[in-house]
């Protein structure tokens, strides 16, 4: 008996997200985003997003950039060797507009470990001693958020709590986050919904079971029989997947392990010209509204690009894309 | 034969005594947790040369890759090129907590004399005249390694007396509730594990009083004077224990650096 | 075509009726915890009639498997044949914790009038007459999932007042640091999800109060009375809400758990 | 430049574990137990033993029946389908011989993964209400062995602790376990020591990482490039691990994926002649003290009864080996 088909189309699998929605991603910084995902989150104009992730990168400097987030979790935005800052978060976060809640990596990655776990909180060593954990710069504290009445905001930013059982000391607490929606591109998905993910899995595995609901972005989609005879190889079951979206070259700019680079020069001319708000609207204008969906995306950056950072089978990686000045 | 002359002023950049200096922190056998830049460098250096069996763990998931081609990244495919386990950060980060972890590079925008470290703001945490990149790893990693060796930019307003923002702890930190500062080993009881051991710039090596745990100045590179140093210090750098000049480049290194690891000027343009 | 009449008694056997009253429990698309043994039995032959999209996780780390021959426990290889994912048991016990479990089986050596089961020791814990398995996954999964449906055995001194010793959490339970019984629900707060919702034996299937939490049975198995039933427990069987005979298994059913899930003998001897 | 070799006799490897240490092991119920290495820790007449582990089997079966463990902290034993419950444990609970510390499954789990993550606990809902958290029932407790005095062991069983992030209610923290040693059983293992574990993980990684040595008994030892060809399906790097030990067949009587199956017919005849100390003894003379080495138990087996176990390469699992009624 046939399984019910989760496959959609983007339109449809970004229309379960709803304004206000806490949302998180797989990747590590400028790897791996779902950016098509994103661009059609941009272009249905969703607001006032929760962003809880373990870092951001230039998923998140173009939800922020457009406006569609109200609150950042997490520890880090940047574009690595591309772009050293988040520009556009930096100037919200200066002009008041954007409510960011620093925490550490680590700290960042037992919150969502524990969505993924079932626990409320997780406990942890790590960044004692920082402003991190300064009880004055709790802004979501100060800001009033934490009375309780959004169930998905912790009443405390953390718990300093002694450890009795060994006397290790003081640890922290850090609470557990559970997203919305986690939005994951994969290399592989099958037919039902089996996840194979290649190469490094970040914390995706926490993110997509720390979520309620899981969009799964698939370079390709391919047979259920295919992924499953090898199942060590496969990260998240189909019951925990709700759409399933087919679209190549996805993660551009960001990089894809085994399909292709990240694009640095696309990368470095977003950070160059979304440094303003005049900078992003046009940016934006050119690369998210003046293409009606991926595959004018995909014909506007061109062939020629594209193949030049596909990766060689055997490396993984491209080898034919220009990095260095020799 | 392999070329262990020194390099004279003028035949390396700043990047390669950079990457040299730091290479040599790296002790045989021990387990280096690397960022993007120049860490790399300095991991993939020394296990070329004084020690082939550390092993490098990149943030993003991957144990002990041997590469072919730099990464640019931690989350870089290159990373996991014969690499031993290519994970996720559950993995690795745990068991920097677990206490495997010998040695990290760091770097960071603003550092202390305690070395403490800012990599989140330029002002008011509350009112930030500038907003940076943000933590990252860097705290979580400098709280639970064994040693941590940072490697800057030497500023005065980047050697500075006291942190705007404690980014990541040296070893005079916050204690909270209260947040009166106090030694690290108090604040992490039996977790303590060490703290920063060097800050290497573009002009000198530093390192950390046992007991104080004040920044000192070690060795200055070829072609600096301590009062150099001192001059690009906000807080009032010791001086008295410099033990000497910063060791060179030799031809060897500045061969591999350049024709091996990183053939394709990625970090050394 | 499939033969959906109703075998007579003397056409099964007892494992077959269990293993078909358990199926029977399942809906369609749940995702199912098994243990070794007749819970197989019962979500494969589920899974070939009425719950086709039911999913099954074994909690030695195998999830949706498609086994073409018949595991003989729960960490055997035949779980992995086909399965979506392979891992391991911080995978699988994360996710029960997390609520993904809609339904689990489950066993035991002694049951008690709120579902409370005992795997652990008869008699004094700290004097134990008989030492048993221990409690293995049984009471985690009992206390996370949203129903479980125990399969035992009839026998008056298994269905007792109280269990001597609580290993796995019913409808009542105890509340420490006092140890006085109290509510499910008020013990677990917002992690209560459910609870025992059917207990199988070889002669009824039994459920439980809503309010009360008691078991009360439900539907007597062909060839036995209430009464019969009331006899093989040692508390004061509730048999007024009998809504009936349980349904024998049909045809179909026995060919396919003879012919295809358990060709070879394992469970169904 | 070569890697230092851990390569080691099962003997070397076996002397590294002392009088009074704490072990945990690879494997589940009577899957990949490494019996090998237990035959000769019973050889080695290793005594006090300290056992701490998910759930237990043959393996731990065989330990507590030849005198070794002092203290077994778990929350199951038996051989499944082979025999119902650990009758040399029953037995010597029963006498008080033994001290048993139960758990539950994830109970366990926790503790174990709490050693690996660094942290001295984890909390958890699992189990509550249950007498497993009977403050009446820590044994540990009561036997006074709580006292500080072994480090190993935790000050408290459990904590009763409520959540204030998101008011979930009262939970339960579980000490971490740091064993001295795990003795894992692997598939196959890297020259230098990367360690890849085909099937079900079961909680080998949490036990190996809490461990602080881990010995590998592995299948096979192969060239370490060949398992970093593909590293995303390596389990534990080469730092990790101490010894290696190379014996094929070392799992048997237990069975190990992909390569053989549980000797079900073996365990059955193990549990039917070990109920009592004689029966245990007899047997143990026979299939431990009376080989010298692995090697003489393998030929003792006989080749024909190896070959039926054997796992078809296709399936993972043996179609030979005669297994139900039909």
């Amino acid at each position: 008996m046939a399984k019910p088909s989760k496959k959609m189309s983007l339109t449809d699998a970004i229309q379960m997200i709803q304004d206000g929605d806490m949302l998180t991603f797989s990747g590590f910084t400028i790897w791996r985003r779902p950016m098509a995902a994103i661009y059609e989150i941009v272009r249905q104009q969703k607001k006032n997003l929760h962003l809880v992730e373990v870092n951001s990168g230039t998923h998140g400097e173009v939800l922020i950039g457009a406006g569609c987030v109200k609150i950042w979790e997490s520890c880090w935005i940047g574009h690595e060797l591309f772009g050293k800052l988040g520009g556009n978060l930096a100037r919200k976060v200066m002009s008041g507009e954007l409510i960011v809640e620093d925490y550490s990596h680590l700290h960042m990655l037992l919150r969502l470990t524990a969505g993924a776990m079932g626990v409320p909180y997780l406990p942890t060593a790590a960044s004692l001693g920082t402003d991190i954990i300064n009880p004055e710069y709790d802004i979501l504290g100060r800001t009033g958020l934490r009375d309780g009445s959004d169930t998905r905001i912790p009443r405390a930013k953390y718990q300093f709590v002694n450890d009795t059982f060994y006397d290790m000391g003081t640890l922290l607490h850090v609470p557990a986050a559970r997203p919305d929606v986690c939005i994951m591109l994969a290399q592989q998905v099958g037919e039902e919904g089996t996840v194979q993910i290649w190469g490094q899995k970040f914390s995706d595995e926490e993110a997509a079971k720390a979520a309620n609901k899981l969009i799964v972005i698939a370079e390709e989609v391919v047979p259920e029989e295919y992924l499953r005879q090898e199942p060590e190889r496969n990260l998240i079951p189909p019951y925990l997947v709700d759409a399933i979206v087919e679209l190549p070259w996805a993660a551009h700019p960001t990089g894809c392990f085994g399909m292709y680079e990240a694009d640095g020069a696309f990368i470095r001319d977003f950070y160059n010209e979304t440094r303003t708000q005049e900078g992003f609207d046009a940016w934006a204008e050119k690369w998210i509204f003046g293409v009606n969906n991926h595959d004018e995306y995909l014909e506007k950056l061109g062939i020629r690009r594209l193949e030049t950072l596909r990766s060689n089978s055997a490396l993984k990686y491209s080898s034919k894309v220009k990095r260095g000045t020799r | 034969m392999r070329n262990q002359e020194l390099a004279k002023p003028g035949e390396y950049k700043v990047g390669d005594i950079l990457a040299v200096s730091a290479a040599r922190e790296v002790q045989d056998g021990e387990v280096v947790f690397a960022g993007t830049g120049l860490p790399m460098l300095a991991i993939m250096l020394a296990q070329r040369t004084t020690a082939p069996n550390a092993c490098c763990v990149y943030e993003a998931g991957t144990v002990d890759g041997r590469p072919i081609h730099l990464p640019a990244s931690v989350g870089d495919a290159r990373c996991a090129y014969q690499a031993a386990i290519c994970s996720g950060l559950f993995d690795v980060f745990s068991q920097l907590q677990r206490g495997v972890v010998d040695l990290a590079f760091l770097g960071g925008a603003e550092i202390d004399k305690y070395g403490n470290v800012n990599t989140t703001v330029i002002g008011n945490y509350l009112k930030p005249q500038i907003r940076l990149t943000g933590s990252g790893g860097n705290p979580d990693i400098n709280s639970l390694a064994r040693r941590t060796v940072f490697i800057m930019v030497q500023e005065k307003r980047r050697f500075t007396e006291a942190c705007q923002y404690i980014t990541s702890p040296g070893w005079r930190v916050r204690k909270f509730p209260s947040g009166e500062m106090a030694p690290k080993q108090e604040v992490y009881g039996k977790f303590f594990r060490g703290g920063p051991s060097a800050v290497i710039t573009n002009m000198a090596v530093f390192r950390f009083d046992a007991v104080t745990g004040e920044m000192y100045l070690d060795t200055v590179h070829p072609g600096f004077t301590p009062e150099d140093v001192k001059n690009n210090c906000d807080f009032d750098l010791d001086i008295s224990r410099v033990s000497g000049e910063t060791v060179p480049p030799t031809y060897h290194e500045l061969e591999l650096l350049y024709k091996a690891i990183d053939a394709e000027g990625i970090f050394l343009a």
